[in-house]
Formats: C-alpha cells, structure tokens, sequence
C-alpha cells in the first residue's frame, strides 16, 4: 500500500471532503441519536468509515481499493441499518455487486497487464469498471439503491453516503479512465437529466435530496467522460460540501417537526425558523445560482465536453442545472410560504438544533471560501478552467426556458402526486416479489426428493460429459 | 466370443441403471445396483481374458491369463456386497417409519 | 392418461442405451489382447519365487496388493459395525422355531462338514483356488443355514454376537499386526517374505510366509462379519410383527 | 514409514474399540481422546513429511511398478492438515456431545479418518477405490447415525447416490486398467497419453461424474443438503468441513494427473460444473427455511467455488482451490456446529424461530457473524482472499463467466446470512411472558463446542490478513505448483 495517492491532485478534494464530512456527521450524530446505545454504535461505525475512507483514497492498487471500498461499504450498511434494515440490505446487495464485479475487472486487468496498479483499464476489462463503478456512482437504471438508501438512512449517515460514498465511484471512474471517453459523457448526461427530472416530484425531503444526488452525480461523470478529472474532482468536493450540508439539514428539520412531508411542514419556517435556516441556506448554494461554487463547476463542466459534443449534451446539461434551481424550490418555499392553519402546528423540540445549524452553514462557508472566493488560499482543489460558459449559445437558453416549463408543470401537478411521488425505481423494487416468487416455485422442483429423477439426472449428465469430453 | 461377454456386461449394465430409474419400489433399486455392479465386475473379469488361457495356478499349463483382475473382482465382491447389505438395512429401517418401500412415498426431504 | 411417468421411462431407456452404446465404443476401441502385460506378467512370472504361493490371485491379494485387501476387509468392518448400530435398539424377543425334524437333522449332519470344507478353503489358500474370503463366506453360510432351519436364538446361543464381533476384530487386529511386523522389520507395511517370513516348501501347507496367515485372518473377519450381518437383519425380520413406529403393541 | 501409520493406526483405533467394548460398556472418554490425539499425530506426521520432503513409502517392499505405493507431496499434506485439523474439531464436539456412550460412532469415525487418510496418500487408483468405500460407507453410516427418519432417509438416498458414484469410478478404473493393464496413478499418467480416444472419453467420463457425485456439485448435489441437514451436529461439521474436501482432493489429483495432457476438455466441464454448482447452491440456499439446509446447499455453492478454481487447470487455480478449501472448512464447520447448537437448544432450526440469541448467547452468535461474514467474502477475513484468487485463476485463465458467477454469488450469499443474522439478532418471543409456553430445555454449556467456534473464527481472521504477505502466498502457490506438476510425481514416485 502506497501513501503517496492521499495527497495528489485529484485524490485531495475527496481527503478534504471527508475529513470535513466525518467530522461533521459525528458532531451531528451525538445530537441525531438520542439512545446512548445508539450513540456509541454511530461512532465506531464513523471511525471504521472513515478508516476505509482514508485506505481508498490512499491505495495504490486495485485489490486494495476494493478491499476498502468493502469496509467502508458495510460500516455504512451497518448505520443505514439502524433506522432502515431493508433499504440497508438493498444498499448493502448493490454495493457488493458493484465490488465484486470491479473484483473480477481487477483480476482481469492483473491477467492482462500482470499489474494491479490502480490507472488507465485496457479495453476488454472496461466493462466490467464501468459497470461496478456505475452501480456505485448510481449510473441511470444501476442507481435502484441510491433513492432508498439516501432517502431511509439516519441524516448523518445520509450525509456521508451522498458526500463520501458516492464519490468513490466518481473517484474509481477518474482513476480507471482518464482519458476522454464518449459513453462516459453520453451517461453522464442522461443521468444529470434525469435525476433532475425525478427530485421533482417526490414530497420526501430527503428522497428529492438523493435524485439531487443523482443529477449532481451526472455532471461529474459527464466530466470524467470528457477526461477532465480535475473538474470531477473539484466538483466532488463542492457538492460533497453541499450535500453534507443539506442532509444534515434535513435531519435536523426532521427531527424537529417529526416529518419529512413537505406538505406536512408547510409554514414551518415561519414559525421555527433556526431548523430550516440551514436547508434554505443549502438550498440556495445547491441551486447553482450565479457567484456560488456550483455556478461555475456546472459551467465548468459543460464547456469542458468541448465544442465536438451534439449539441444535446449541453443542452440537457444546462436544463439539469436549471431545474436544481427548481426542485430545491420545491422543497423549499413551501416551508414559508404556505399557510398550514388546516394542518395544524406541526410539533417541534426546542434546543440544541442551533449550534447545528450553524455547523452546517460553517461547512457551507467553506465551500465558497474554497471554490469561489478564495483562489489563492486553497488553490489545490480550484481548477481554473476559464469562465466559458456555454450559456451563449441559444440552446442554454432554450434549456432554461424548457427546465422552467418542467418546474412548472410539475408545480401544478405536486398536489395531487401521491406521498412517495411518481412511480419511479420503488416500483420495481417491490415487483421483485414477482419474480422471487416465480423463481422459489422452479427452484422448488431442482430437488424433488425423488431418488429415481436424482438418478436420471446423473445420467443425463454423464451421457452430456461423454458427449463433450 | 469375449466381445460377446462385453456386450452382455455392457447390456446387464444398462439394465441395471434402468432399473434403477424405472422402478419405484426400493428392493428393485437395490437390485438394480447389484446388477450394476455385477456388469462391471463381468467387464474386468473379461479383460483378463488370452486366447487359449489357463488359470493363473502354478505350475501352469500354457499361456495364463491375466491374473490381477480376478484380485480385483474378489475385492470389488465383498465391497459391492457390503454396500448391498447396509442399502437393504437402510430399507428395512426407512419402512418402519414410512410403512412402505415406494419411492414416491419416501421423499420427506425436498426442496 | 398420465403420460409423464411413461415419458420419462422412454427418455431413460434411450439414454441408456446411448450410455451403452458409447461404453461399448469405449471397449471396442482398445486393441485386443493377445498376451499378458504389464505387472500382471511379471506377477505370472514371478510369484511363486517372490511369495512363495502357487495361487497367483491369491498372491496378489495378500501379498503384492495386501493394503487393498486390508481396506476391503475394513469395508466389511464398517458395514458390520454399521449394521448392527442401525439394528441395536430392538431386543431380541423371540425366533421363529425353525423348519421341520427332518431340516434340522439333514443340516446337523452336514454342518460339520461344512466347516471343514471352509477351514480347508481358508488354509489352502495359497496352494489351491480358494482363500480368506471363499471360505469365510462358507463359513458365513454355515451360520445362516443355522440360523435358518434352527431360528436365530438357537444360532445365537451357538455363535454369541459378542464372539463374532471379537473374531472379526481380532482377524483385523491380526492383519494389522501381520502388517506391522513387516514395517518393524523394515522392509515396508505387510512385507512378507522379505520382512524374514519363512518361504517353506514351495506347495506344502506351511509354505508363502504371511499368506495363510493374512488368509485365516480375512477369513475371520469375512466369515464372522457376514454371519453377524444376516444375524442383525433376521432378528429385525423376526421382530417385525410385533413392533410399530414408537415402541411394541401388543 | 509415517506415511502408512496414518491409515493404519486410526484403523487399529477403530478395531480396538470393539475389543475395549466387550470389557466395558461404556468407554471412557479419556480413552478416546487419547485414540483420536494418536491418530492425528500419526496424520500431521505424515503431512509434516510430505510437505518438508515429498516422500513415497513402498508398501511390502514392492516396486511401484506391481506393489501399491504411498505417496505424500504438498498437495496431499495441505489436505491432510486440513482433514486433521477438522476432524480433531469434530471428534472434540462428538466427545462433549455424547462422552463415550456409543462406542460404535466412534469406531466408524475412526474407520473414516482412516480411509481419509488412505484416499489422501494413496498413489494407485484401485487402491483409491477401496479406500472411498471405506469412506462412503462410513459416511452413510455417520449421517444415519441420529436414526431418525430424515437421517435414515438422507442415509439411504446417500447410500443409493454414492454407491452408483462408486461404480463409475469402478467403471473407470476398469477401463484405465483394461486400455492399459496398470493401476499406478503416476505411471497411468505416462500411459493414458496412447490410448484411444473412445476409450479416453468414457474413462474421463466415468471418472469425472463419480468423483462430481461424491463431490456433491450441483447437477448431482442432490445428497448434500439431505446428508448435510439431517446428521448429527458434530457429523454435519465433519461431513461439510472435510469429508467434501477430501472428495475435491481426489478430483483434484486424478483430474490433474490423468487429464491435463491427454483430454483437456475435462478442464472445462469442471469449470461448468462449477459455476452451475456455485450459481445453484447459492439461488437453492436462498429459499431454505430451515438453518442446517441453508448451511448445506451453502457448501454445495462453496464446492463450486473450489471447482471453478481446480478447472482453470494452473497453478494459480490449483492453489486457490486448496486455499478455498482450508478456508470453508475453517468457516462451514465452525457455522454448522454454531448453528447447531444454537438450534439444539431452541428445538427448532426454521430460521424464523432462531430469535433473541444475541440476548441469550452473544458469544455463539458472534461467532457466527464473524464466520458467516467470512464465507459471504468480507474483507478483512480469509474468505475474501480465497475469493479473489479464485477470481484471479480464472481470469488468469481467460474464462470470466465464472469469475462473474463468484462476485453474483457474493450478494445472493449476503442475502441469506444476512437473512439468518437478522433473525438472531431480532428480540426473542421470551419477552412476552407465556404461561403456556414450556421452559426452555435445560442443556449443559458447551465450552469445548464454542472454543472451537471462536478459535476457528479467528483463525479466519489471521489467515484473511496473512494472506497478504508475500511469504504465505508463497507457501500456498507452492501447493498449486505441485498439484500440477505431473512430472514430479511420476518422478518421485518413479525413482526416475
């Protein structure tokens, strides 16, 4: 194991992100965690996390980069647990999946190059990085794990899942292909669309915080795709900051009302406003708005695919920035300004969330501090790309004008959208029942307990092996 | 004419795998493993075969034929015999609790 | 009309014969034979010198490839040991009174006989066909026309399980001690006449070191384990009638 | 000459324990221990002597060429280490189990770490036939042992299965010695190269499926879960633990020696039988709701694991699969005495009525969450490393299929010993206060049982870390070098 990776260019950001990550979910869980049981649990699970953390981003080699990934992976299964065995086990099943075929490109890559070093993948092994890679950076149709486990897990837990965890698949990505490579930017923009598409409907705080994730989570690959690293990694690091931020947020609004609802919690802030002072400010910097961190990596981002990309790409690039601004208007003006005098005074603790929230909004400070105002301080983790945004061309415009068309079509629909939102990925998550079922009936007759068929069996097997051999 | 030994062993071994499938009652099951066995133990038997061959007892009377594989039948006998005994023990055990030998009646364990 | 079980015949029968055919390639595809190779001609060449025993198989058996007899007589063993483990919670309530006057008389006459016929098989198995296994099986068979014309208490009283099972360890403590004589002389695990056993007159009784002795030990242990099988199951059989599932019913 | 003292004196054991028998009823379990230390000593010797110089021992004095001979190299001493090792762990669980009251389960086990002994050192394939009689028998006689129905039913469904096992492996031999009149494995190696190809592919097919079926991979597993799920808790820990292994050692070695240069092809079917067998066991174990059954068709996904490693046909492979060996015995006999002691106590072994242990014994259940972790393939535990090596074999060999089989099996196998710890760990019905409900049975503890478990969990933690160093890894891919290396054994058993 090599040290020398913890502190080069694009692994920085991510140390830097996790060590202000860690930190910050552990003071946040000592308020999140009421049980003393509970309490300790959270801080041994932080600490294995966090060892895990600090071995993938200073391992040279594949094995060992694996080897990590796994032990960060089940002390997060393990706190997701606490709240959410079931969405645990999904997160836990995927994870290893994603492990275990990046494992098998590994081995493959050692068959092939006779070097476990971690760099570029040779070319019949990609699939197998891209594939592990994308289930952990929720790749669109390999995500099924993030919303639920995002969106059940105790808000510190979910702090470090969509700060930390998902990254090091951004963070895998980078590493395995740093040259430009097309499939990657192709994904990555559809997945930035719809992620963005999908956080517009649902009314679970902490679910329209995952598609966020999600989105976010596109631009990176799209910039992975397009073999600037650099850009990935400085944008991991805003929104690791940003995300951190918003969940335990979100944590402490729900600990304070008891929901999660935004229709439940409508006219909240007016009547607490120190519990969602935090989100709106999160919300605000997520948004993208000009002269935050997020502003320019987006645009950093998009001028970055190169004036060779169709003209889509930075079209639906630009529309998922838009439509954050929306969606995190979703969740956030009706804290304000809805009435709630039918729903009556949603209940809420006294004490303690303040000195949260201020946490929260110090991390923010550091995103700015880091990104945008202070070049020169943390100039490791800027990446001065120029200010080309691509908002010149008349499709950004169009993208906006389209984004803002989706907001507020789905602005009008949000009354009638069912508690968990549109029938997205939980649906098929349930489905699996069908087919289980289905399965459990064939497997059912594999061993019917008949010694004759056993016996026929064998036999059909050795004339198949006399054929063959 | 020792083809003629192969080909009734090889025959004797198929009808003993049959048995085995085609039949439901437990006794015929067992039957069929001797009849296996018996095939086979007629195959290695066969191989030691020379044209024109005498037993392998000294002092010979002419070429002998080839004496390890009536060794090893003798072995295979006692161990196929064996074998039989503690399958038909098993039989008579099993029919205590499930009042029959049919193999379609003796399958508590599935699935 | 229920057509699987029929179906299912049918697909057996074919791949059977399919199984046969390509076993018969197998066989037909060997060159015949025309004379004996490989160890076997230098068995038929040499056993008598080397062992020192006029019966080539029997020379085989215990002496060149003693260990795989040793294993096969073990297998006897563990069915024994196995069997009457299986059977060892039924008492023995009563026998069947055997068969008529004329039976038991004709079978007394003969028994005798019968095992001086074994004991001859057994002894001569180095000179003659014969050896450990043929005559223990006799002598097996002496016990179970016993068992069968007189019912099993009578041949219990005769042949107690508690003799049998000493006679059929003792023959594998016999062989294993046989065994290790020759591991103590130094010359390998059941050597036999270069471990310093007597070669004797080539064809007289006393004669091929080890190879009565290892023949009366395998016949021991053949004969008193094949007895206490057929004992064990016709005790069971004899039982039958009057147990259930949990316990007698009366 | 320590080669044949272990086979002979576990047999001697067993034929002595009769003798003691008639003296005494019951035998003391003193007497035992110290019949089961000899024996063993008596095997590590062996392995000892075979690992540190590969050793042949002629038995009667007789040339290879026409007597029988004993042969120990690494790959016979890794798996006697390991057959030692577990059946010492099981003898241990048998004694404190049942003490010395059946004298006859005992001298079965003796007889089978005998014949263990004799498969493992045996260099001649008749040879090897009788001794996996000896086996086999014992095996079926072990499983019956507990006599009731479903034990007698595995025992007779086992017996029928095995027994048509062994008479193709007796087909084989037949046929080997018929095509070319010898029966020493090493010079069978040299001869098997002119044979015909007919005769060839019924030879390898005989011999395969024989060994598959007393393997217990999938498409004829269907003892396994039955033998497995219905013995005795301590011979559900030896059948699972060493009795497959040493199945797989003799796969290993005839396929090897037979096989690597005549027929190539029975590579590849051993890779497929493998995949089958790790992909079926793990979606069969998923449904089971009773522990043992879950643990058993477990061990038929873990054969398949260690096939997939024998058929890449490489050193790497070679060793991985014995590598994968050690490690599930190590983790399948510490799960099953676990899970059956736990549901000893319980009375019940459905997997939902196993709840409130982590209140009652936190130790089992601890024990089993580290060895369970182990077997899913979590890192810092062996089964991990054993895992990736297979995958790197296989890699290596420029299959991936079954590589991708392993990393599925990963997550289908987290699924259901998530499933089993989840029900351990969910508060008890004993909170609830029944008066109808009667008092749990009273069961004396078992220390011996749970030191074993402990120590074998972690034992899977050490080699898991071990398994890093260059020096171990050495020490293991020696192991596959002389699995493959068929000119060596000829060699050495030869004199050449």
């Amino acid at each position: 194991m090599s040290l020398s990776n913890l502190f080069d260019g694009i692994n920085a950001p991510f140390l830097a992100a996790g060590l202000v990550l860690y930190i910050s979910a552990v003071i946040s869980g000592e308020w999140y965690f009421k049980a003393p049981g509970e309490r300790v649990r959270f801080r041994v699970l932080v600490a294995a996390a966090s060892a895990g953390s600090i071995g993938i981003l200073s391992s040279g080699n594949w094995l060992l980069f694996v080897f990590f990934l796994e032990i960060l992976t089940l002390s997060l299964w393990s706190m997701i647990s606490m709240k959410e065995p079931r969405a645990a086990l999904v997160y836990l099943l995927s994870q290893l999946a994603a492990a275990g075929l990046i494992l098998v490109g590994t081995a493959g890559v050692y068959a092939h190059t006779g070097s476990l070093a971690i760099g570029p993948v040779p070319e019949p092994w990609r699939v197998f990085f891209m594939a592990g890679f994308g289930i952990k950076a929720a790749f669109p149709l390999l995500h099924f794990w993030l919303p639920e486990a995002h969106g059940k897990a105790p808000s510190p837990a979910s702090a470090l899942l969509s700060g930390f965890a998902v990254k090091t698949g951004i963070l895998g990505l980078i590493r395995a292909f740093p040259e430009p490579f097309a499939p990657l930017v192709l994904i990555g923009t559809v997945m930035a669309f719809f992620g963005a598409f999908m956080a517009v409907f649902p009314r679970d705080i902490k679910r329209v915080l995952a598609y966020s994730t999600m989105s976010h989570l596109g631009f990176m690959t799209a910039a992975v795709g397009a073999g600037s690293g650099e850009i990935a990694a400085a944008y991991a690091f805003s929104h690791a900051m940003i995300k951190g931020n918003l969940f335990i947020s979100a944590g402490i609004v729900e600990k304070t009302f008891g929901t999660r609802d935004i229709f439940a919690l409508r006219g909240s802030g007016r009547l607490h406003f120190a519990a969602v002072a935090a989100l709106t400010a999160g919300a605000f910097f997520a948004a993208g708005l000009p002269g935050t961190a997020s502003y320019l990596l987006k645009n950093s981002v998009i001028s970055s695919l190169g004036h060779t990309a169709p003209w889509w790409q930075p079209f639906m690039l630009t529309a998922a920035g838009m439509m954050a601004a929306g969606y995190l208007l979703n969740i956030t003006a009706p804290l304000f300004f809805r009435d709630n005098s039918k729903n009556g005074t949603p209940k809420h603790e006294e004490g303690g969330n303040i000195i949260f929230a201020v946490l929260s909004v110090t991390i923010l400070l550091l995103v700015i501090a880091a990104d945008s105002f202070f070049p020169s301080i943390l100039h490791a983790f800027r990446v001065d790309t120029g200010f080309t945004p691509a908002s010149d061309k008349l499709e950004a415009f169009i993208a906006s004008a389209a984004a803002g068309l989706i907001i507020l079509l789905a602005r009008l629909r949000l009354k009638g959208i069912p508690e968990q939102g549109l029938p997205d990925i939980k649906i098929c998550l349930s489905m699996d029942e069908g087919p289980l079922y289905a399965f459990n009936r064939v497997s059912g007759c594999c061993h019917p307990g008949r010694l004759n068929t056993f016996v026929f069996v064998a036999l059909v097997f050795l004339v198949l092996l006399m054929l063959t051999l | 004419m020792i083809t003629l030994s192969y080909v009734t062993s090889v025959i004797i071994f198929c009808i003993g795998l049959y048995t085995i499938m085609a039949r439901r009652n437990l006794f015929k099951t067992v039957l069929g493993l001797a009849l296996m066995e018996s095939a086979i133990l007629l195959i290695i038997v066969s191989s030691g075969y020379i044209p024109g061959g005498v037993p392998p007892i000294e002092p010979f009377m002419g070429p002998a034929v080839n004496p390890l594989p009536h060794a090893f039948t003798l072995t295979a006998i006692v161990i196929g015999a064996s074998d039989i005994a503690l399958a038909l023990a098993f039989i008579i055990k099993l029919q205590r609790h499930y009042r029959s030998v049919d193999l379609d009646r003796i399958r508590g364990l599935r699935g | 009309m229920n057509i699987r079980p029929f179906l299912f015949r049918i697909t057996a029968l074919f791949l059977c014969a399919f199984l046969g055919v390509m076993l018969f390639r197998g066989i037909a595809a060997m060159p015949p034979k025309e004379s004996v190779t490989g160890p076997a001609a230098h068995y038929l060449e040499r056993a008598s010198r080397e062992t020192g025993a006029r019966n080539v198989v029997g020379a085989i058996l215990f002496d060149y490839r003693a260990f795989d007899t040793l294993g096969e007589s073990t297998v006897i063993f563990t069915a024994v040991c196995g069997i009457s483990m299986l059977f060892s919670r039924r008492k023995f309530h009563r026998s069947s009174s055997g068969l008529s006057f004329i039976a038991k008389r004709g079978i007394g006459i003969m028994a005798p006989f019968l095992i001086m016929y074994a004991t001859v098989i057994i002894l001569f198995g180095h000179i003659s066909p014969g050896g450990g296994f043929q005559g223990g099986t006799i002598f097996a068979t002496v016990t179970v026309l016993l068992c069968v014309v007189f019912g099993s208490s009578f041949e219990s009283s005769y042949f107690p399980p508690k003799t049998k099972e000493s006679l059929e360890s003792g023959g594998a403590l016999l062989f294993c001690g046989i065994g290790l004589v020759g591991l103590a002389a130094g010359t390998g695990f059941l050597s036999n006449l270069s471990a310093g056993f007597p070669a004797g007159r080539e064809g007289s009784l006393l004669s091929a070191g080890t190879i009565p002795l290892l023949n009366i030990a395998v016949g021991m242990k053949v004969g008193a384990g094949l007895s206490a099988i057929f004992y064990s199951m016709i005790k069971m059989l004899d039982t039958t009638n009057d147990y259930r599932e949990g316990g007698p019913i009366r | 000459m320590t080669l044949v003292l272990a086979i002979v004196v576990p047999l001697v054991a067993a034929f002595l324990i009769p003798v003691f028998h008639l003296a005494r009823k019951t035998l003391p379990v003193s007497l035992i221990g110290i019949m089961g230390l000899i024996s063993l000593s008596a095997s590590m010797a062996a392995a000892y002597a075979g690992w540190f110089s590969p050793e042949v021992s002629l038995l009667g004095g007789w040339a290879p060429e026409i007597g029988i001979v004993l042969v120990a190299d690494r790959l016979s001493s890794a798996f006697l280490l390991i057959t030692g090792i577990g059946s010492g762990a099981a003898l241990a669980c048998a004694l404190e189990k049942f003490g010395g009251g059946p004298w006859r389960f005992y001298a079965i086990f003796f007889l089978l770490l005998g014949s263990m002994n004799g498969i493992l050192l045996t260099g001649d394939l008749f040879n090897l036939f009788v001794f996996y009689e000896i086996f086999s028998v014992a095996a079926y006689l072990l499983v019956a042992f507990s006599m009731s129905w479903q034990a007698l039913e595995a025992g007779l469904k086992y017996l029928v299965l095995g027994t048509i096992g062994a008479l193709f492996i007796l087909l084989g031999t037949a046929f080997t010695f018929m095509a070319t009149g010898i029966l020493n494995m090493a010079l069978l190696s040299e001869a098997l190269v002119s044979v015909p190809r007919e005769t060839l592919t019924a030879i390898s097919a005989c011999l395969v499926l024989g060994l598959t079926i007393k393997t217990g991979a999938f498409p004829v597993h269907f003892w396994l879960p039955d033998a497995h799920s219905s013995a005795q808790t301590a011979v559900s820990a030896l059948l699972s633990g060493v009795l497959v292994k040493v199945s797989i050692y003799a796969l290993m070695r005839v396929c090897f020696l037979f096989f690597l240069e005549t027929n190539g092809t029975v590579f590849l079917a051993i890779t497929v039988i493998g995949s089958l067998s790790a992909l079926g066991g793990h979606l069969m174990a998923l449904r089971q709701d009773d522990i043992k059954r879950l643990l058993a068709y477990s061990t038929v996904a873990q054969i398949g694991y260690i096939l997939i490693g024998v058929g890449c046909a490489s050193a790497a492979g070679a060793a991985a699969a014995v590598f994968h060996s050690f490690n599930h015995m190590l983790m399948k006999m510490g799960l099953f005495i676990a899970a059956g002691n736990v549901s000893d106590e319980k009375g019940t072994r459905e997997i939902c009525k196993l709840t409130g242990l982590w209140k009652e014994k936190p130790f089992w259940v601890l024990g089993f969450t580290v060895l369970s972790a182990a077997i899913v393939g979590i890192p810092p535990l062996n089964g991990f490393m054993s895992k990736w090596f297979i995958i790197l074999s296989s890699a290596g060999a420029g299959t991936v299929i079954p590589a991708l089989v392993i990393a599925a099996g990963t997550v289908i196998s987290a699924a259901y010993y998530l499933r089993v710890l989840s029900a351990f760990v969910s508060p008890g019905e004993s909170d609830q206060e029944d008066p109808f409900k009667s008092s749990p049975r009273k069961v004396r503890s078992k220390i011996v049982s749970l030191t074993i478990v402990g120590s074998f969990a972690m034992f899977c933690l050490a080699l898991g870390i071990m398994a890093f160093s260059p020096f171990s890894r050495e020490y293991f891919s020696s192991i596959g070098r002389t699995a493959v290396d068929v000119g060596a054994y000829v060699g050495l058993v030869t004199g050449r």
